[in-house]
């Protein structure tokens, strides 16, 4: 398979563009901010996201979906980090989705799935315990209660956890703390009345939430995957996360830097354009370079996932490290390169600092991704 | 030495006697700091009696010569207050730009008129005074600036704007630089003028950044009257004071990373939070960048501690300002990059939760402006390039 | 498609027919590989079979037409020669600046009767050319260089110098950028000349590097007599030419980059020197500096095979040839510095006890080379910014 | 005490660079070099040293020293540091002569420092055993053996171990191979016919040597320090031997910027000289401010050796950690703004980045320096 977009997936990239330009752009992001939203995004937008077939991207036909693989919903998800528009598809639709699809039985599938496709049913997931993104430490407590389980602990930084129907949680059946057995995934309705959320709102108005688990009482249907090998499941969802949080960092560096080059061409000082200082230039020249690669990964990325590679754990946690270095960086120099109008709220170019810091952070930043890279690689 | 000696026990019995317990105590917060002006409301009564006092000595202006209200001594009898002050803790009776900035370019260039008028008010703290250099198109290239004012014969008439003067709203007057002859080489047409915020025609608007709420504002002339007798020096040769007090204020900014690191040390915020294993920082990355920036945090001050030895009696930093200015506000975007990173998850909050208000995000935001406002780190790098390497072009 | 299988199919059959046993085993040393030239001594009876074989084919330069002596294949015929060779490890039968640089530009700007004149042999491996671009006083400002063509009528004269030349003393001729028109500005006054180096007048010297012996010579010219009918498309066109080469050149050089990681992977040579710990290398900081390196590697190679997909058949990568070689040039330099790191105190043998004569230090130094020769990485950086993002000046 | 050299320390900066650059410039290595020298210094040179007195700076008086403290041995090494001389000062008159004044009973160094002030004695520290720096990793066992000791062992990267007289051995005389304590010191003869040395050229035609101890019978008179404790002794000759590599460095980075930045401005490319190339510029500027911050830190260590100040380890690593980063970016880039004249042997600016490279690993790199940092720290 080539590195290069095929006629179909360079439509699907046309359409969201334009769709996201139109309906969706950066002052989209600011009404909602200025309107006090709670949720943290449009739900008439979502609906007209469902509309577009975006819900259904991921999900099987057998289900209701387009079975477009995650490369479809890639391209998506770049193009929304573009216009930074606020919306459920990372937590339900990319990470829900493969929990679903890796983990669920066939009745789980079933129940959730065709919600999922059509926009009517969001899921997140509680996996965080601390501030520090730390998959395999787990305290909360699934104990067993009748023929289910009864879960109790504190879940921290759940993304869309105040609007999920659903909530994915990890708790642990045996084994101590840190490690990876005993830890199991269970599926949880929202509205349980033994779940306390913490709802707050993040640097760009995006939303989060801690969640308190007070002898929260479920079935044993509630069960995703293997009791105790809940691992099985979530890594291949963070996987899939942290692919999915890149390629939106891809549309954040690319637009942060395409604005910055089209400043650096129109603004003067001391007579000429500034883009013509050779420091800037230089500067400029590794950005593009530094995004050029980041597009190569990310495509690598999506591919892998779509064909189930083997060292997608290796491949996942390159693609997160080297895409939150780059999009840091890019963003950052965006600001310093518009100098003082950059740093006021009235321009837009700080938003995608904003942005760039929230997808870098949940899920692990690069600390925690190059740990992993080097640990995969066997060092 | 037996003179300074007294002078010092002087002192103190002096501090011990007026200054008010309440004023021994670190600020607790912004809140907390004297800005005095026209409009200003004392926070305690306390705080009222400690400017008087000092003000009446002179002291708030220590080195200003006597007729001006200053303190009227020499450098060695300035340090030992200095030095008194800070043995009991006692914050600053004022913060004063008129103090810092414009006092000292009045002193090297202002009219026997101008001084007698200004200064003493500076002193006694009733006067607030504000800055206006940038201009929205201008930039870095401050000298491009277009505010413009017209020769009316006795009086000049001011139109255009000026941005990120900070606190402008609560100013009582302004020192800005406005384009007095539009046909002059553009170094050459420039004025220092002073003049009364409440002069019809002036007004001024708050800038949100994209950290939230911010001092600076903009603000605007539109036929505002100006008087020529209010022009520093002579008309037209503003630039050369206006490079003066940018070099004044980059050795502050320089100063500033300094001040910082009294702050809580990096390095003890990121054991509180992150724990130790084994005796070290569990995240051995973050742990050598730690290490890295408090090496490069140390490396700064002592190289400032060393050109202030080099540079002893007064001696300007010149050029080497840009140096400092540079690396102060590079470290301390370093020094948020990398608390932001010790909080993690926790750091993006920005409004609920225990996040105060999302306030280290805000702060690390705010440091982005570091490196531009000032003079920009790529202006400084060309200064040092060109004026202490002597590079060409 | 059936035509193509079948083209496989003899393909394989003619390699397992020639390809003799020791061709098909990687090269143990940089003197394995078969130069070939006017001088040249086969290392082996295989060596010189296995090179006859593929002349007589023409696969030694595979996509030549065959009137040259090529072999006459498209593209994918071509990938197929290629993918069977590389099946069974055999040897490129020769390694000939000819085949990849000179020939080439021949077949795009030469006359058919220099063509003719040249390829044929190139083809064979019977003429080793080298290269004559830089000048000791030109650096990465090519076009100002200064070896003069005087213009006798129907030959010219030529003096000057040029260095950096590779094997210089071992070529047999030479492919030069000479200035034929000293009035003319200065990109618009230069050829590309073709000339045998036994022509009387030429003179070559070694250049000892930092890292020790090297393949480079600088190459004298005094009052040597150059023909005009080995000019390359017309006189005073050459730069034309001289930037075709040099793209090719940098596209070869990125390649490099990704060849070297063929090598044996640094993070396998570091666990073997370093050790685990917990299954982890146990200096935390330099494992995170080769996971940085193992992925920007990683990205660079996906990144050039991404380009090949997109150039797809044949068409030049242009200006992003700068960015590869800049990217590859720059790896390659990181890849010695954490190698030295890794190496710690042996890495510093340059002679005496088990250091192999310094071998890694000397490939550190050579290294520091890389962002240097082809072309700069700063003028790479120059080339990005103008030519693919547009910025002006 | 402030940042700034006395008018007694000036002098001896000035009167050592006179003396350098009139009988030790940049030419003399090379010719040490070429002449196949295989001490690695010029006994000659060495002498005329020792007439400067510097062999006897540190040397206290009551030994025939000068006892001008660490201030003044560092303005010597950071003009030898300038025109790369190669000699015995770092091993011998900074480290050698510092293991005697922390750890040598009277009778020692009775024995040696006015020999080593009068330049006729060279001393070695024998301390590492593998190719990384790691002091606390002691294999080389001293077993008791009649009343004093028998070693064996392997030492490894000896500086100057050929050349000395009498070499500092560490040695384990208790407890296991990383512990700290149960080291020893021992001055041992280097002619003991037991021992057997390896010498070895380093890149830039400095010596050193592997040595190996097989039973090599000491007296008891030859323990430096106490018993089990060598550390106590080690440690402050190590901060020092950092401090003085440190300030070498200083000199290094120094000349090199300086010769770069005269490049800058006397080569000509496309018709201006590359000086005033804008990424040039900022990079020198760079460079300027963090050698302006390597000459801040040099002083500083070399006024704590000369009080005695209780956080040295912290110091030390501090000044080897940024001198390492700093020279070593300097010196690569005096290479690459050089252009392809600094890759030839013929032109002088490479020695300077192999210099850099030795002073740099032998005795700790940035990454030993970094992780000794954090630790003494407390982090």
């Amino acid at each position: 398979m080539t590195l290069v977009l095929n006629e179909e997936q360079l439509m699907l990239k046309e359409s969201a563009r334009d769709f996201l330009q139109q309906r969706a752009p950066l002052s989209h992001l600011r009404e909602l901010r200025d309107s006090g939203n709670t949720r943290g995004y449009s739900p008439e937008l979502w609906s007209e996201m469902a509309d577009m077939g975006w819900t259904a991207i991921l999900v099987p036909e057998q289900y209701g979906g387009l079975e477009y693989g995650y490369s479809g919903l890639g391209i998506v998800l770049e193009e929304s980090g573009r216009t930074l528009t606020p919306s459920p598809l990372l937590s339900t639709c990319l990470m829900g989705v493969t929990a679903l699809t890796t983990g669920g039985s066939d009745e789980q599938r079933r129940k959730y799935l065709p919600e999922v496709a059509a926009g009517s049913h969001l899921l997140a997931l509680a996996v965080n315990e601390s501030s520090v993104h730390a998959p395999c430490s787990v305290a909360t407590a699934a104990q067993a209660s009748g023929e289910g389980f009864s879960l109790t602990g504190r879940k921290t930084a759940v993304i869309d956890g105040h609007n999920a129907d659903t909530l994915i949680v990890s708790a642990r059946t045996r084994g101590t703390e840190h490690e990876a057995d005993g830890i199991s995934l269970f599926l949880v309705p929202a509205d349980h009345p033994g779940i306390h959320t913490e709802r707050y709102r993040v640097l760009d108005t995006h939303t989060a939430a801690h969640m308190t688990l007070d002898k929260v009482e479920i079935g044993p249907d509630a069960v995703l995957g293997e009791l105790h090998r809940g691992m099985a499941v979530l890594d291949p969802v963070l996987n899939a996360g942290a692919i999915g949080q890149s390629a939106e960092l891809l549309g954040v560096a690319q637009e942060a830097f395409e604005r910055t080059l089209g400043y650096l061409k129109e603004r003067k000082q001391f007579g000429v354009l500034i883009g013509s200082f050779q420091a800037l230039q230089h500067r400029a020249a590794v950005m593009f370079g530094d995004i050029e690669q980041c597009k190569s990964i990310v495509l690598k990325g999506l591919r892998a996932l779509d064909k189930g590679d083997e060292n997608l754990s290796e491949i996942a946690s390159l693609i997160k490290a080297k895409l939150s270095e780059t999009a840091h960086h890019v963003t950052a120099e965006a600001i310093q390169m518009h100098g003082g109008i950059g740093m006021t709220d009235e321009f837009d170019i700080g938003f995608f600092l904003k942005r760039c810091q929230i997808l870098e952070t949940f899920l692990g930043d690069h600390y925690f991704h190059l740990d992993r890279f080097a640990g995969q690689r066997g060092y | 030495m037996r003179e300074l000696e007294q002078f010092r026990s002087d002192v103190r019995a002096w501090l011990e006697a007026h200054c008010p317990e309440s004023m021994r105590e670190p600020y607790r917060s912004e809140a907390d700091v004297c800005w005095g002006g026209r409009n200003w409301k004392f926070q305690s009564e306390d705080q009222e009696i400690w400017l008087r006092c000092m003000a009446e000595k002179g002291w708030t202006a220590p080195t200003w010569p006597a007729q001006y209200g200053g303190g009227g001594l020499d450098r060695e009898h300035a340090k030992i207050l200095k030095q008194e002050m800070s043995r009991i803790k006692a914050r600053p009776p004022i913060y004063s730009f008129g103090i810092a900035m414009i006092g000292p370019a009045l002193l090297k260039y202002g009219s026997e008129e101008l001084k007698m008028q200004h200064l003493p008010p500076i002193v006694r703290g009733e006067i607030r005074w504000v800055q206006g250099y940038s201009e929205p198109n201008a930039g870095s290239d401050l000298a491009s600036l277009q505010a413009r004012a017209d020769d009316q014969g006795d009086h000049y008439i001011v139109n255009g704007s000026k941005i990120w003067t900070s606190y402008g709203e609560k100013g009582d007057w302004m020192f800005a630089l406005i384009r007095t002859d539009s046909e002059a080489p553009k170094h050459q047409g420039i004025s220092l003028i002073l003049f009364d915020m409440q002069t019809p025609g002036i007004s001024t608007r708050p800038i949100q950044l994209i950290s939230g709420k911010s001092p600076f504002t903009e603000t605007f002339f539109e036929n505002t009257r100006m008087e020529k007798n209010q022009v520093v020096g002579e008309p037209n040769q503003g630039w050369t004071i206006a490079k003066y007090l940018l070099t004044h204020e980059r050795e502050m900014i320089g100063e500033t990373g300094n001040l910082q690191s009294g702050a809580e040390l990096l390095s003890h915020i990121a054991v509180k939070k992150l724990g130790l294993d084994n005796g070290r920082l569990s995240n051995p990355v973050l742990r050598t960048d730690i290490a890295r920036f408090e090496i490069d945090e140390v490396c700064h001050q002592l190289t400032m501690e060393r050109a202030r030895d080099e540079t002893k009696a007064g001696a300007s930093l010149g050029p080497s300002a840009s140096m400092f200015k540079y690396y102060g506000t590079e470290l301390n975007k370093r020094r948020y990059e990398l608390l932001m990173a010790v909080g993690a998850q926790d750091a993006l909050i920005w409004e609920g939760a225990d996040s105060n208000e999302g306030e280290l995000a805000r702060r690390w935001l705010r440091s982005k402006g570091n490196s531009i406002e000032g003079g920009t780190s790529e202006i400084q790098l060309n200064i040092v390039a060109k004026r202490i390497l002597g590079l060409p072009g």
